[in-house]
């Protein structure tokens, strides 16, 4: 019905809707530097992305949600107020996403086929959660539908896909041994798409809709890194961008959570932070208005945004601790070592013994000179 | 167990035990070993490096001893001993060391290579494989009695002599004597001042003592060749002799190796502990005089040094007792560089001067020992080994050095008071 | 009892002390001065891609302290463009309509490129301003304006 | 395989497998020989053995001033890197944290810009010593396919862990992995090759000392 001038709203670019709702070229300016900000782009790119957004149009989005928390939509929703964000979100048509949307039952999943076919090969899709695989996917369906089925129906006419979350980048928390459900990431189903991996245990809200505004902007996905995750912000580790940096350098060391170190805010590697190996922003983009993240409050990172994080050892004990048990190895090494170290042995004793009998006595007689 | 190679083979697998695998698992290739050794340091031929030596029974450790060498062996990848490996190790082994025991001391890792030599030259001679000057000697020692072939017979001619000089008795076959005196075949050929010195300290101190006409040679060149067996069958003689006369103590002549074989191999060599004890002629020396029973009339004046014995000093033990005894008789006693444990061999131990094929090395060993004195500038050297003794004349004559090698005990007998 | 307030320190003021992430930015700074002045070269830094701490941010913005120049933009939310009391040397503070930083920057420039009116905003002001005193001409010079 | 696999393995089971080797290939060495043993020494002692034993596992550790003198670059290579590389594996704080976790001891670390300090003096070292192995002749004839294997094995970790620190190269995750895996491989040599030392020296310094304090020498 609308859809005529749905159409032509969606024709028009992101300036000029600034513009028709009398904004300045100062405040689209200002539009601009808050969105390189957001991209963690440098302020120099603020030129390139006034003049991107001079052409962007808006695009439509479908965000599918799958074996998940709801804590990735959360992170993004009950972010700060969304502002720039917000504008951000309102240059995008999210025409499905069953938690937000109004409708529900079979008009939901209609306007999911409407948004599909409208716009075939060209909409955003967005995915949270991982995808279970077992038992043909019987594990998580809506309306019917497995999560497995959906996902390649949808993902087939979608321009490109962003995994938010580390559930549908790299499997999360379903994905964890003994992973019952068979959980897979977005990519492991996925394989003829562009992706980008948004991970976190949230998600940075900031970081999808950095993601979204690059989109938006160029048109294109952001450079990625080997997990497909926008290099602007997981380009460096928590350690890198870490306030606390400093007290790793020098050698000061919080050694519990209640002691002088930890007081004087020294660095937690010993309290098991995986900031070193984590690849993610949240020490410069930080969280709830940019007020603080997990280190600044006093507790070591969990590493929520690298691949299986729930199994690579206890999140108390430090990166360089083995994950597995080596006291143990140690031990039945040693019983093993000794094992074969009194059967060598006794093979030794006796070849030892042996050539004991087999003495050879030197006499005179062999000192015959050779010549 | 006819091939040579597998007489070798049996020999250092009767040898090898826990030190010697502790060694061979130790050793980093450091190198360090190669500058405690004079035929490195006066030649520059790093094959002369002690490590080095020891390769024919590191082989065997490592493909028979080890666990994981016996896997590789099993593989067909361990280095075998073969014939070849040993003609080529031979020089190194006898005429390239004197199992001074120099670099025993300064292995970073602590191996004892000297003893691992040692060790080696059992599988060497049961091949075949030593040099025929010490074939030659040990053949005489064992059947004539003496490496020199001295009988006793000569040695009665000398005493003789000896009695008629010093108009004093020397004492023979005493039964219930306290000590049994021997005697090295250079000393009696050589040296037979030193038998006169032995009976005036003696004379003076009251000592009761002996010598044995069936076992009054010292030197065990069953040892130098590396023969457990043969070194047994010399030493055996000493036991029997000291047994039948009853002696408390058997005194070891101023000879190196004679005191090492007889002290700290002979027991372990022979399988039981001694019915007597060894002394050596220095360390009794000593005892005399913290008795007050050796005393000078006056001492020494000229300037002289001591060259320490290895196997009295480093290997032995008596390092204090030369020391103590030349303060006695020398007033002006310099130490050389390195003095005691530490002091470099004069280059003809442990075989080495029995094994004409190792003249030319030995000379060149000497540099050593020459820069050492020419350091010092002294006129005498006093000593305490007959071995050591006649190869540094002998060194000191090619050098055209005037420096005078005079025994430690004939040089307190001359002063006695 | 207590002899002052180091007692009741406020954790981020305390660990503010030593931790020095500030430093790098006034080197930065004064090398960005020093192109300013040599060649007219501008450069912006984004302080929210600093590691900072709760303390950093506030000790930077001290020590640059508040020059001659205040200025506020009104657009999209509130603006306000302050010269630091090194001149040239710009700390410009982006909030949106609720009042919430959007963007942070240092700007070492001698004005700030955002204060400058904008081509595209005087050229609308030109037809606006041209509709209502009714002079057709579009490229009319305010001068000419009889009074 | 992502560098964050590659982590997960060489901290997961590639360590365990790495300590396995090691520690049974040890153990088996240790076993071996302190089962060959020695004949009691029947000769009558001068000294004693235990004292001169413990003073020669010492005294081995410093040189000489003889040996010192003729090669004072061998000896004073060695001392820095291996003062340098036990001070990089016992004081880096990670590593404390790595020796807690499997044997229950911690022990203070010391200021991690001295490690970093450290480890570059020890690498340095260690290149030193390479030439030095390369130049002089005893050394180059005593040296085998194994020396050189053992002097890369041993340097890698110092460089990989260095880059691992200062994040250089390769991101963090794939240096640090290949930290380990270095270490790893140190491990799975040692028992094979002549890292061994790193026990058996203090056996064979003993017995060197037992066997020249008896005679009354102390070596």
């Amino acid at each position: 019905m609308g859809s005529a001038l749905e159409q032509n709203l969606r024709a028009i670019t992101i300036a000029d809707r600034l513009r028709a709702e009398g904004i300045s070229r100062r405040g689209f300016l200002k539009f601009c530097a808050s969105t390189a900000s957001l991209m963690a782009l440098s302020p120099a790119m603020v030129p390139a992305i006034a003049r991107a957004l001079e052409n962007a149009r808006r695009p439509s989005v479908i965000w599918l949600s799958f074996q998940e928390c709801t804590g990735c939509t959360e992170s993004l929703t009950r972010s700060h107020s969304p502002s720039i964000e917000n504008l951000i979100l309102e240059q995008v048509s999210l025409d499905y996403h069953h938690t937000l949307q109004a409708a529900s039952g079979e008009a939901a999943e209609l306007a999911r086929e409407m948004a599909m076919q409208e716009n075939q090969g060209k909409y955003l899709l967005v995915v949270d959660g991982s995808i279970p695989v077992k038992d043909g996917g019987v594990y998580s369906t809506i309306a019917g539908i497995t999560n497995v089925d959906m996902l390649n129906e949808v993902a087939a006419g979608a321009a490109a896909i962003i995994a938010v979350g580390s559930c549908a980048a790299f499997g999360g928390i379903g994905h964890a041994r003994p992973n019952p459900t068979g959980a897979m990431p977005v990519s492991e189903i996925v394989t003829d798409k562009p992706i980008v991996n948004v991970s976190g245990c949230p998600p940075i809200p900031t970081v999808i809709t950095g993601v979204l505004a690059h989109f938006l902007t160029f048109n294109k996905l952001p450079e990625l890194d080997e997990l497909g995750r926008p290099l602007t912000f997981f380009g460096q580790s928590i350690h890198d961008r870490c306030y606390r940096r400093p007290f790793y350098d020098k050698g000061l060391f919080a050694e519990s959570f209640d002691d002088e170190g930890a007081r004087k805010g020294w660095c937690l590697y010993r309290l098991g932070c995986k900031g070193p190996a984590t690849y993610n922003a949240c020490a410069t983009t930080k969280w709830n208005q940019g007020t603080s993240f997990p280190i600044e409050a006093g507790h070591p990172c969990l590493g929520c945004a690298e691949p299986d994080f729930w199994d690579m050892g206890s999140f108390y004990r430090a990166l360089s601790i083995p994950t597995e048990d080596t006291t143990r190895t140690l031990v039945y090494g040693v019983g093993t070592g000794a094992v074969l170290g009194a059967a060598a042995a006794a093979m030794a004793r006796s070849r030892k013994s042996k050539a004991k009998a087999l003495h050879y006595k030197v006499s005179v007689s062999d000192l015959e000179e050779s010549s | 167990m006819s091939s040579s190679e597998d007489r070798a083979v049996n020999a250092f697998r009767e040898q090898i035990d826990g030190p010697i695998a502790s060694y061979l698992s130790s050793c980093v290739h450091c190198g360090l070993c190669a500058h405690a050794c004079l035929f490195y340091t006066e030649t520059e031929d790093p094959r002369y490096t002690p490590i080095n030596k020891v390769e024919p029974l590191r082989r065997v450790w490592k493909s028979e001893y080890t666990f994981f060498g016996k896997l590789a062996s099993m593989l067909g990848l361990a280095k075998k001993v073969t014939d070849d490996l040993l003609k080529e190790w031979e020089p190194l082994i006898y005429d390239a060391c004197t199992l001074c025991g120099r670099c025993s001391m300064v292995c970073p890792v602590g191996n004892d290579i000297s003893y691992m030599i040692r060790k080696t030259r059992e599988g060497m001679v049961a091949a075949g494989y030593a040099p025929d000057g010490l074939k030659g000697a040990t053949q005489r020692a064992v059947t004539i009695g003496s490496p020199m072939g001295v009988k006793f017979p000569a040695l009665q001619v000398q005493i003789h002599n000896v009695e008629k000089e010093t108009g004093l008795r020397v004492p023979v076959d005493v039964h219930g004597a306290d000590y049994m005196a021997l005697l090295s075949s250079m000393e009696i050929m050589n040296f037979p001042e030193y038998i006169g010195a032995l009976v005036k300290i003696f004379d003076k101190a009251g000592v009761s003592w002996t010598l044995c006409s069936e076992a009054f040679e010292a030197t065990n060149s069953g040892m130098q060749i590396g023969s457990s067996d043969l070194e047994g069958e010399l030493l055996q003689r000493v036991v029997d002799g000291a047994e039948s006369l009853g002696v408390k103590y058997v005194i070891s002549p101023e000879c190196g190796h004679a005191y090492y074989a007889l002290r700290w191999e002979g027991p372990n060599v022979l399988g039981k502990k001694y019915p007597f004890q060894v002394i050596h002629i220095l360390e009794l020396l000593d005892q005399l005089r913290l008795k007050g029973k050796l005393k000078v009339e006056d001492k020494v004046d000229e300037k002289l040094t001591f060259h320490d014995p290895c196997q009295i000093v480093r290997k032995g033990g008596v390092v204090e007792e030369p020391r103590s005894l030349l303060s006695l008789v020398a007033s002006d006693f310099v130490e050389m560089e390195d003095a005691g444990v530490m002091n470099w061999c004069c280059g003809a131990g442990g075989g080495v001067s029995a094994n004409e094929r190792a003249q030319p090395l030995k000379l060149a060993a000497f540099k050593r020992k020459k820069s050492q004195l020419e350091a010092l500038g002294v006129g005498t050297m006093v000593t305490a080994c007959a071995n050591c003794r006649i190869n540094m004349e002998e060194g000191l004559e090619e050098n055209n050095m005037q420096i005078e090698v005079i025994g430690l005990t004939e040089t307190l007998a001359d002063h006695l008071a | 009892m207590t002899r002052d307030t180091e007692q009741v320190r406020q954790p981020g003021i305390c660990f503010g002390r030593d931790r020095g992430n500030d430093r790098p930015v006034l080197t930065e700074l004064y090398h960005a001065l020093q192109a300013l002045k040599r060649c007219g070269k501008e450069t912006v830094i984004d302080i929210k891609s600093l590691p900072f701490g709760s303390i950093d941010e506030q000790r930077l913005a001290e020590f640059l302290g508040k020059g001659e120049v205040e200025a506020v933009l009104h657009a999209l939310g509130e603006s306000r463009i302050t010269e630091t009391a090194f001149p040239g040397i710009w700390w410009i503070e982006h909030r949106n309509e609720h009042g919430e930083i959007t963007a942070k920057s240092i700007e070492v420039a001698y004005i700030p490129g955002i204060l400058k009116s904008q081509r595209d905003d005087v050229a609308a002001a030109c037809r606006r301003l041209g509709s209502l005193v009714q002079l057709a001409d579009p490229d009319g010079e305010p001068g000419s304006i009889e009074t | 395989m992502t560098s964050v696999e590659f982590l997960a393995w060489v901290r997961g089971p590639m360590f365990q497998i790495a300590v396995a080797i090691f520690v049974v290939g040890v153990v088996i060495r240790l076993i071996e020989i302190f089962a060959l043993g020695r004949k009691a020494d029947l000769s009558k002692p001068r000294g004693g053995e235990t004292m001169p034993g413990i003073k020669t596992i010492v005294r081995r550790s410093i040189p000489d001033p003889g040996t010192f003198k003729r090669s004072p670059f061998t000896i004073v290579l060695g001392y820095l890197f291996h003062i340098g590389l036990f001070i990089t594996i016992l004081f880096f704080v990670p590593h404390i944290e790595l020796f807690h976790d499997v044997l229950g001891l911690q022990w203070p670390g010391l200021p991690t810009p001295l490690v970093d300090a450290v480890a570059i003096i020890s690498i340095f070292a260690m290149l030193a010593i390479l030439a030095n192995r390369l130049r002089n002749p005893v050394l180059r004839f005593l040296s085998n396919g194994e020396d050189y294997l053992v002097w890369a094995a041993t340097l890698l970790p110092l460089v990989t862990g260095y880059f691992a620190f200062h994040r250089m190269l390769f991101p963090y995750q794939t240096m640090l992995g290949l930290h380990i895996l270095s270490v790893e491989i140190l491990l799975i040599l040692f028992p094979f090759t002549k890292l061994m030392h790193f026990f058996t020296s203090f056996i064979a310094r003993w017995y060197n000392g037992a066997a020249f304090g008896r005679r009354g020498v102390q070596s």
